[in-house]
């Protein structure tokens, strides 16, 4: 049974006081353009997961405190929590850098696009 | 039953002066307060205590505690009976009742044992190549047989009359194991100031301290462990639990410590204490001072009663007073076993040391000769041999041994009426393994011994492999200070003890034939795998150390292999020619010794095994007859059948008061939630499929809320209390789920969104009055508002007063007829009921349930998510198409409604459907097939989703999802069903009663 | 041919103290290249072996296994077998498996205990009761023998159930399929081993596949901890690890691996012979031939490839069962496992061809693989020798997901397999 | 029609005997549900005006100002405890500040359940059904959180050293009242850490 850490009001208990939400930083193709979301956007969207064994990035919700949603990096092996972090908020840089595989190319996607986003700006 | 073999004097557990007396096997049997089952059945003269599990040989006591796997008893009467129990953790009490198992008709003559007789037969994993013929067979006769011959003991008879609890509790240590090792760790962790909790899983502490010699600060190791004990119980921060197994470990430090409270005195339970108590301790750091397990010594025969482990012997002087024998044997290819041989002598019983190393120096072999104990070194039990049935020992067979020797050449007889074996000792690493531990092998124990942990676990003493006292008590002390979290070591006091040589592996003795030609040397002795099982497994290429268990079912028996695996282990490399790490091991999985169901589901049985939740009008439900149905958690009345009435003749009298007269029905379990915000009436038009913002206040709309999938998943009305501000019903299952959802998209989504969303369905008792006399009813509860038609229209909202209740009334109907719903805050439900009640009694009021309500909505062609919907349906497919909006660019599921599969052409459609004849009513979820034919396999068109006789039309009426329904109107279609009958129906319009809605806009 | 497993070779081995038995399967070296290699020597990759050979007469063929075979899931599981889905598809694969099953063991000549004691799942609530319903008249019509039956019936088939009127969940009936059981979980897979290898299949355990080579869109072999396997054919089968597979040819699945946990009592004489699904309280139950009762419940609600769970999820499932099973209150567990089940978006299995040529693959059976191995093994092998959708398994295509054609077998109120 | 009838979510319940400690329903509590961003200078400043206390903002703790009692329920969201004669007036007053502001206050004094629990060994009673570290020093009075016990959702309100109330939502209320008595019996006590006698 696992420990777990709200990031937004600090609670820590089982994993029975919160709830597991799945994969985390999935895109949801139609808030950003409804009119042209593709059939495989729109599978990525509802079914293809991240699934690695290892590293892992996930939602959470603080079901019997707060009721927040956070997000959770965490270890599918060792079970261990590396980082809890904002809903809306990327990984602390250290946990990014130790992802792998698809993780690893989604963050340096991600981290791209900021990045390019920030300097056009 | 043979002479008695209490000794005159010792026993440290027991007490001369309290004679307890119980039954085995029927009869009486006398011990002394503080024996065991296992102690006083020994003293008794007693040898055999059960059958094996396969060749139903007779089996006597082997080990001292939790590590026992043969003298295992059913104990308690009726519902009370508790099968498998260890006799060697059975405290006795008047009147316990013990049988033996896996017996008939008794245990000295069994007529199972034939099957050692074909034991030749029956070699690991026979069954796979055999029974197979005739096809048959398997199911009716060769299974049956199978199975009535495994199992072991019996299931109790009845609902299990006892109490159990569980706690939860958090520490900064746990120490489990409360030996010499458990103790030193618990008081170093406690005088640095944790809060920590001892467990063990005897009766007392102290572990093996009473038998293992040695000294700590000039005190006798039990009198040392004696006095820590006490001061432990007595700090204020160390919580002690004794008869309390850590059974388990699992992630982040979870430990589940199953405490027998109760099992051992019955005046306990009868005062109402729990039986069992399961705690769950989330520990910061957890010390495992499980200590370690003896190993037997496979030699012929070795599972004969009398074989029993060195400890264990030891023990019975020691802790029971109770001789092992009259004169036995002790084998061993280690020093401790000499303890035993010390003690047996000190006791007068006749002993010698057969050791199978070369060499047996030291200081205690050394003493052992002093006192006059012959030593054979070099030397191996190679038989023994044994009375009729082979129920005891009578005889050795000696033989000469050198390492590695493959059958023994010449061999001599001794007399002996027990043996005591030790092949040494394995840390108990049960606990280190469940959560993930690494371990590795030490060559010099020959044993493994903890690695690496990811977890915060640290493993002291005997199940770190330290074994030496001086070492245990260094080593604990040290840690118990160093994960108390503080920089002060606890000082180590002085030990003195006996040096230890080291042990020689053995992993089976020679004997005249070789191991795997007939002889028998027990590796699981519950199971009855041999040495030439595993061998045999071996070499047909179950080479995995997991195949060769699954293969012969080594280790998986009720010990899991306590004392079994390292030699097997160490057969299987013998065999093989790996060494032990190269074989590896198989998983230890939880629980380290079996616990109770019971105990797991603590105090959640019966009424509280899951909750029920109750409407405010609860009482009065049952009060007036209610029929339940569950939904959910909720209990709602299905009906209300008065004297003499069947559930179909009250729902007939509910659905026609409503449509005649007035019906009242609680409605308080639909969910409601209160949306607010500046952007609420947009984050409306995101949840659901049609149009809110443009909905205007103090008005009501029906809405469909589908999941990304493009499936419907809820519906209900929504309400616009201000502008900025709605209140949402839905579904009375979806309540909860919804609510949660609406924060999810605000949360994770639309984080822009300012919305603020509030569950405030319990603060709500709703009740529907319905039908042609309602507004007649609200009348006359006194209205504080104008309830005329044209103020309250159908689908209008307003709050007020009815009387003195503060209420919300929704004008709205899902019967078809004029309706309100009439909310009041739930302490005020009740009341307000029984005041409906009272007012609609002159117009013929009667309350309706759950069934009534949904044939009222099938007569209407009104849609149940969950019945017309089955999570793979869209709002089109049941003809909702008006629902979903074209001009929202976005809303959850729009974009999924797109895909080829729910766009198809010959999707399933709801229609509703008339039977030829009208008294047949289809069963709910029949199937309508293209082709009537004969015999199946038929083609399938759909089927049916609501199906009722209707009172109101005098006939059947159904709903049903058929393929291209609504292409098809007017057409017959066929429902096969059981028995051959063919109901024919004619597809037609959902709505059967009142096309027009003129009855609700009255 | 390998010699016969019977009651009479078992016979004249026991003259020799049993010393003459040969090995059940080889321990054979890769080869350079095969037509075709299984990844995953499970239950169902086995089978897959085992009907390439026997059906498709390919036998230059490999098995790669990176433990020991038969170690996932296969070896973890509660051992259930039965066909009474819903949804045509599922009806489809699981009675082909559960009729295969029934002759498996002279089909092997290797006692795989298939023990059609029948499976038993209660209705205990109104809405549980007409799912079943519905889902019996489906199966009525698809040719399967399953019924409803009353609850006094399902008292006659289980004494030991709690048929309390007035309890929490009482038994409003159940939906029977009498030829539905349980099964020897090892000895399908020791069995579909022995019997592929006998036609000349290599099953190579201990050896891991670390990489899959592609010649543009076309599969073309295996980097493997023993050195490359060319093959232009590869049916990945590996279950919780699919994902990992998978995404060394690029290929991206719709899978989440989670914990899947069981436990057995301690063994007692017979109390209970069928099987019992309790879906509403998520638990279910039956007895070994060695007396344990077997029991499981539901998945961790997260990812995990620990093969160690959570204790709350198998906490709710005792519970549940000490109030279907009063009596067994009293008895203990013995052993509780986890195994690694890959959970698909709609719960039911992908057999298929991916988006790379010669690259095939057969998983997502969540927590109900065993029930299908000989099915799944029939209908994939035929994919894959044919190079095209058997037309069982092609409604259990990867392209459903794209399409919104999902199987969804939880509408039916089963959660639990 | 006859007087206003009001029944308390556990009325007309037995008094319970043989446990070891007391347990009692607290009943005719006034409570208002308030929304609103801890963040918003405007939306705090009115919540203060009309309470005369701040919202707390720490995590897991209450507040008090006369016979108005606030628990922390979230970051934005808060349970304003009162009497119940009061909500209504208090519930209009906060509307009224808090106009313009953007906010929800809702009456829900019917929506719960509240149990006290009084007397030495409470903590572990509680412990029977929460996985909280209720002996932790956190636990102390002021201190309050969402929790869940006896398997439902629930609230905690630590009102003194061995007076806590425990909030379950309305239709749970009996779950939660039977799951007490079952894990309060005087049999079961229990007394976690301290002098224990040794055994025999």
């Amino acid at each position: 049974m696992l420990v777990v850490k709200c990031p937004v009001c600090g609670a820590e208990g089982d994993e029975t006081d919160f709830h597991a939400g799945g994969q985390a930083h999935v895109r949801r193709p139609a808030t950003c353009d409804p009119a042209h979301v593709t059939d495989a956007e729109q599978r990525d969207y509802l079914f293809i997961r991240i699934n690695p064994r290892g590293l892992h990035f996930e939602r959470w919700r603080c079901d019997r405190g707060c009721g927040k949603w956070f997000h959770a990096a965490r270890d599918t092996v060792t079970m261990e929590f590396k980082a809890f972090y904002g809903i809306t908020e990327l990984p602390p840089m250290d946990v990014i850098a130790q992802a792998k595989g698809q993780w690893a190319e989604y963050f340096a996607k991600r981290l791209g696009a900021e990045r390019s986003r920030e300097t056009g700006a | 039953m043979s002479k008695p073999y209490r000794l005159s004097a010792g026993g440290r557990l027991i007490d001369r002066a309290k004679k307890v007396s119980f039954t085995f096997d029927g009869g009486t049997v006398s011990g002394f307060a503080g024996d065991t089952v296992a102690s006083a059945v020994m003293a008794s003269g007693q040898r055999v205590f059960g059958r094996s599990f396969k060749y139903h040989r007779p089996r006597g006591l082997v080990g001292l505690g939790s590590e026992e796997m043969n003298a295992l008893v059913g104990v308690g009467l009726g519902a009370r009976h508790e099968p498998n129990l260890r006799a060697t953790q059975v405290e006795i009490f008047n009147g316990l009742a013990a049988v033996s198992q896996n017996r008939w008709p008794s245990l000295t003559w069994d007529v199972g044992a034939i099957n050692n007789r074909l034991s030749r037969f029956f070699p690991g994993g026979f069954y796979y190549k055999t029974f197979m013929w005739p096809r048959s067979f398997w199911k009716h006769v060769y299974e049956p047989f199978i199975r009535r011959a495994a199992g072991l003991g019996k299931a109790p008879e009845g609902r299990d009359p006892d109490a159990y609890e569980q706690v939860h509790v958090h520490c900064d240590v746990l120490v489990i194991g409360g030996g010499v090792a458990g103790l030193a760790a618990a008081e170093a962790a406690a005088a640095n100031g944790a809060r920590v909790i001892l467990a063990d899983e005897n009766p007392r502490l102290g572990g093996l301290a009473d038998i293992s010699g040695g000294q700590v600060d000039g005190q006798a190791l039990p009198d040392w462990a004696a006095a820590t004990g006490a001061r432990l119980h007595a700090a204020a921060n160390v919580h002690v639990l004794n008869r309390a197994t850590a059974v388990g470990h699992w992630h982040h430090n979870f430990v589940m410590l199953f405490e027998r409270v109760a099992d051992h005195d019955p005046a306990l339970l009868s005062s109402g204490v729990p039986r069992h108590r399961l705690w769950k301790v989330r520990a910061r750091q957890v010390i495992l001072a499980t200590g370690s397990i003896e190993r037997p010594v496979a030699f012929a025969n070795n599972d004969r009663p009398g074989v029993m482990l060195a400890s264990a012997a030891r023990g019975l002087v020691e802790r029971y007073g109770v001789a092992p024998g009259s004169n036995g044997v002790v084998f061993t290819n280690d020093d401790d076993a000499y303890q035993t041989a010390i003690v047996l002598k000190h006791s007068g019983v006749g002993v010698r040391v057969v050791d199978s190393r070369g060499r047996a120096e030291g200081a205690l072999p050394n003493k052992a000769r002093e006192m006059g104990i012959p030593v054979d070194a070099g030397s191996v039990i190679s038989a023994v041999s044994t009375g009729w049935g082979g129920l005891g020992i009578t005889g050795v067979k000696i033989a000469t041994y050198r390492k590695g020797q493959g059958r023994v050449i010449r061999e001599t007889g001794a007399e002996a009426d027990f043996v005591a074996m030790s092949g040494g000792w394995n840390p108990a690493l049960h606990l280190w393994c469940h959560n993930g531990g690494k371990i590795r092998f030490d060559e010099k124990l020959q044993a493994f011994r903890p690695g690496e942990h990811h977890d915060k676990v640290t493993a002291v003493g005997a199940a770190n492999g330290h074994f030496a006292l001086h070492q245990i008590l260094e080593e604990a002390y040290r840690a118990g200070s160093r994960l108390a979290g503080s920089g002060n070591v606890h000082p180590v006091p002085t030990a003195v003890q006996a040096e230890e040589r080291p042990l020689e592996p053995i992993w089976f003795a020679p004997a005249t034939g070789k191991y795997n030609e007939g002889n028998k040397h027990f590796i699981d002795f519950q199971n009855d795998v041999t040495a030439a099982d595993l061998e045999l497994a071996q070499r047909e290429g179950y080479e995995s150390v997991e195949h060769t268990k699954r293969y012969t079912t080594f280790g998986m028996a009720t010990d899991q292999g306590k004392t079994s695996n390292i030699n097997g282990l160490g057969v299987i490399a013998e065999a093989s020619g790996k060494t032990i790490p190269e074989v590896g091991i198989t998983t230890f999985r939880p629980p380290y010794t079996p616990f109770s169901f019971g105990s797991i589901a603590g105090v959640l049985t019966r009424d509280l095994f899951l909750p029920i939740r109750r409407t405010a009008v609860h009482q009065w439900h049952v009060d007036h007859g209610a029929v339940w149905e569950p939904v959910g958690q909720w209990r709602r009345a299905y009906t209300y059948p008065r004297d003499g009435e069947t559930n179909h003749q009250s729902i007939d009298r509910e659905i026609l008061a409503v449509r005649n007269k007035v019906g009242l029905l609680d409605a308080s379990t639909l969910g409601k939630i209160e949306i607010k915000g500046p952007d609420a009436a947009e984050f409306l038009d995101r949840m659901y499929t049609n149009m809110f913002s443009t909905l205007k206040t103090g008005k009501c709309r029906y809405g469909l809320m589908m999941n990304e999938l493009g499936f419907l998943t809820d519906d209900g009305v929504t309400v616009r209390l201000g502008d900025d501000h709605f209140l949402m019903h839905t579904t009375s299952g979806g309540a909860d789920r919804i609510s949660a959802w609406l924060e999810e998209w605000l949360q994770t989504e639309w984080t822009h969104y300012r919305v603020f969303v509030t569950n405030v369905t319990e603060n709500w008792s709703q009740f529907a009055i319905a039908g042609p006399m309602a507004r007649e009813v609200l009348r006359k509860l006194e209205p504080s508002f104008d309830i005329s038609n044209a103020a309250l229209p159908h689908m209008s909202f307003v709050e007020g007063r009815l009387g003195p209740y503060p209420v919300r009334v929704y004008r709205i109907s899902f019967s078809g007829e004029l309706s309100y719903e009439v909310a009041t805050p739930a302490n005020h439900g009740l009341g307000l009921w029984k005041e409906i009640v009272a007012a609609g009694g002159e117009f013929g009021l009667e309350p309706y349930g759950t069934e009534a309500l949904h044939v009222l909505r099938a007569e209407k062609g009104y849609i149940v998510v969950g019945d017309e919907t089955d999570g793979t349906t869209t709002p089109i497919d049941v003809g909702l198409d008006g629902l979903v909006s074209k001009k929202k660019a976005d809303f959850l599921g729009k974009r999924s409604l797109d895909q080829e599969y729910l766009k198809a052409p010959n999707r399933k459609q709801l229609v509703g459907l008339l039977t030829e004849d009208p008294d047949d009513v289809l069963p709910d979820g029949a199937y309508a097939v293209r082709h009537v034919k004969d015999k199946p396999p038929m083609e399938m068109i759909g089927h049916v989703t609501s199906s009722y006789r209707s009172p109101t039309l005098g006939r059947s009426i159904a709903m049903a999802l058929i393929e291209n329904g609504r292409a098809r109107m007017g057409e017959t279609i066929s429902f096969p069903l059981p028995g051959g009958k063919v109901v024919r129906a004619r597809i037609a319009d959902t709505v059967f009663y009142d096309k027009e809605g003129a009855k609700l806009n009255v | 041919m390998k010699p016969r497993y019977s009651v009479f070779s078992l016979a004249r081995n026991a003259m020799n103290y049993h010393k003459d038995w040969e090995r059940a399967w080889r321990s054979p070296a890769p080869k350079k290249e095969y037509d075709a290699v299984i990844v995953g020597a499970g239950g169902h990759g086995l089978a897959t072996a085992y009907y390439l050979a026997k059906n498709h007469k390919m036998t230059n063929i490999a098995v790669v296994e990176k433990g020991w075979l038969g170690g996932g899931n296969t070896g973890r599981n509660t051992t259930i077998i039965r066909s009474n889905y819903l949804q045509d598809p599922s009806i489809a694969i699981y009675e082909l498996a559960r009729s295969l099953y029934e002759d498996l063991s002279q089909e092997l000549n290797y006692n795989v205990m298939f023990s059609p004691r029948g499976v038993l799942m209660l209705c205990q609530t109104q809405h549980e009761f007409r799912a079943f319903q519905r889902t019996a008249h489906a199966n009525r019509l698809a040719g399967l023998d399953c019924r409803m039956v009353t609850p006094q019936e399902v008292k006659e088939i289980v004494p030991i159930i709690n048929d309390d009127p007035n309890c929490r969940y009482p038994i409003l009936g159940a939906y029977y399929q009498p030829r539905g059981g349980t099964g020897r979980h090892d000895a399908v897979a020791w069995g579909y081993a022995r019997g592929a290898d006998a036609m000349g299949v290599d099953i190579i355990q201990n050896c891991e596949v670390t990489g899959i080579q592609r010649e543009g869109s076309q599969a073309a072999g295996l980097e493997t901890t023993r050195g490359v396997i060319r093959t232009r054919k590869i049916g990945v089968v590996t279950a919780g690890h699919v994902s990992t597979i998978m995404d060394m040819a690029g290929v991206r699945m719709p899978i989440e691996s989670q914990c899947l946990q069981a436990l057995v009592s301690e063994p007692i004489k017979p109390v209970i012979d069928c099987v019992v699904m309790a879906n509403t309280v998520h638990g279910y139950m039956s007895q070994s031939d060695k007396g344990e009762l077997v029991i499981g419940g539901g998945t961790d609600p997260y990812n995990n490839y620990s093969q160690r769970g959570s204790f709350p999820a198998l906490e709710h499932t005792v519970a549940a069962l000490v109030e279907t099973f009063p009596i067994i209150s009293r008895l203990r567990m013995l052993r509780m496992w986890g195994g690694i089940v890959d959970m698909t978006g709609d719960r039911s299995p992908i057999i298929s061809r991916t988006p790379v040529e010669g690259l095939y693959v057969n998983c997502g059976w969540g927590t109900g693989g065993f029930k299908a191995i000989p099915g799944s093994g029939w209908v994939f092998a035929d994919t894959i020798a044919n190079d095209r959708p058997h037309p069982i398994a092609e409604p259990f295509g990867l392209n459903r997901f794209e399409e919104g054609r999902l199987i969804d077998e939880s509408v039916a109120a089963a959660v639990a397999h | 029609m006859s007087e206003l009838s009001y029944q308390s979510p556990l009325a007309g319940l037995a008094e319970p005997h043989g446990l070891s400690v007391s347990i009692r329903e607290i009943a005719g509590r006034g409570m208002i549900d308030l929304r609103g961003l801890g963040t918003d200078a405007a939306f705090m400043a009115a919540a203060r005006g009309v309470l005369g206390v701040d919202l707390p903002t720490k995590p897991r703790t209450s507040a008090s100002w006369g016979d108005i009692r606030v628990l922390w329920l979230s970051v934005d969201q808060w349970l304003i405890l009162g009497t119940r004669a009061r909500a209504h007036e208090l519930l209009a007053s906060l509307r009224e500040a808090l106009t313009g502001i953007h906010a929800l206050a809702v009456d829900v004094s019917d929506m719960r359940a509240i149990i006290r629990l009084e007397g030495e060994g409470c903590r572990e009673v509680l412990m029977k059904g929460a996985a909280l570290d209720l002996l932790d020093k956190e636990y102390m009075p002021g201190c309050c959180r969402r929790m869940r016990y006896a398997e439902i959702a629930a609230l905690l309100d630590v009102v003194e050293d061995n007076v806590f109330d425990i909030y379950v939502f309305r239709s749970y209320a009996h779950h939660a009242w039977n799951f007490l008595c079952a894990t309060a019996r005087a049999p079961a006590k229990l007394k976690l850490f301290g002098a224990q006698e040794v055994p025999g």
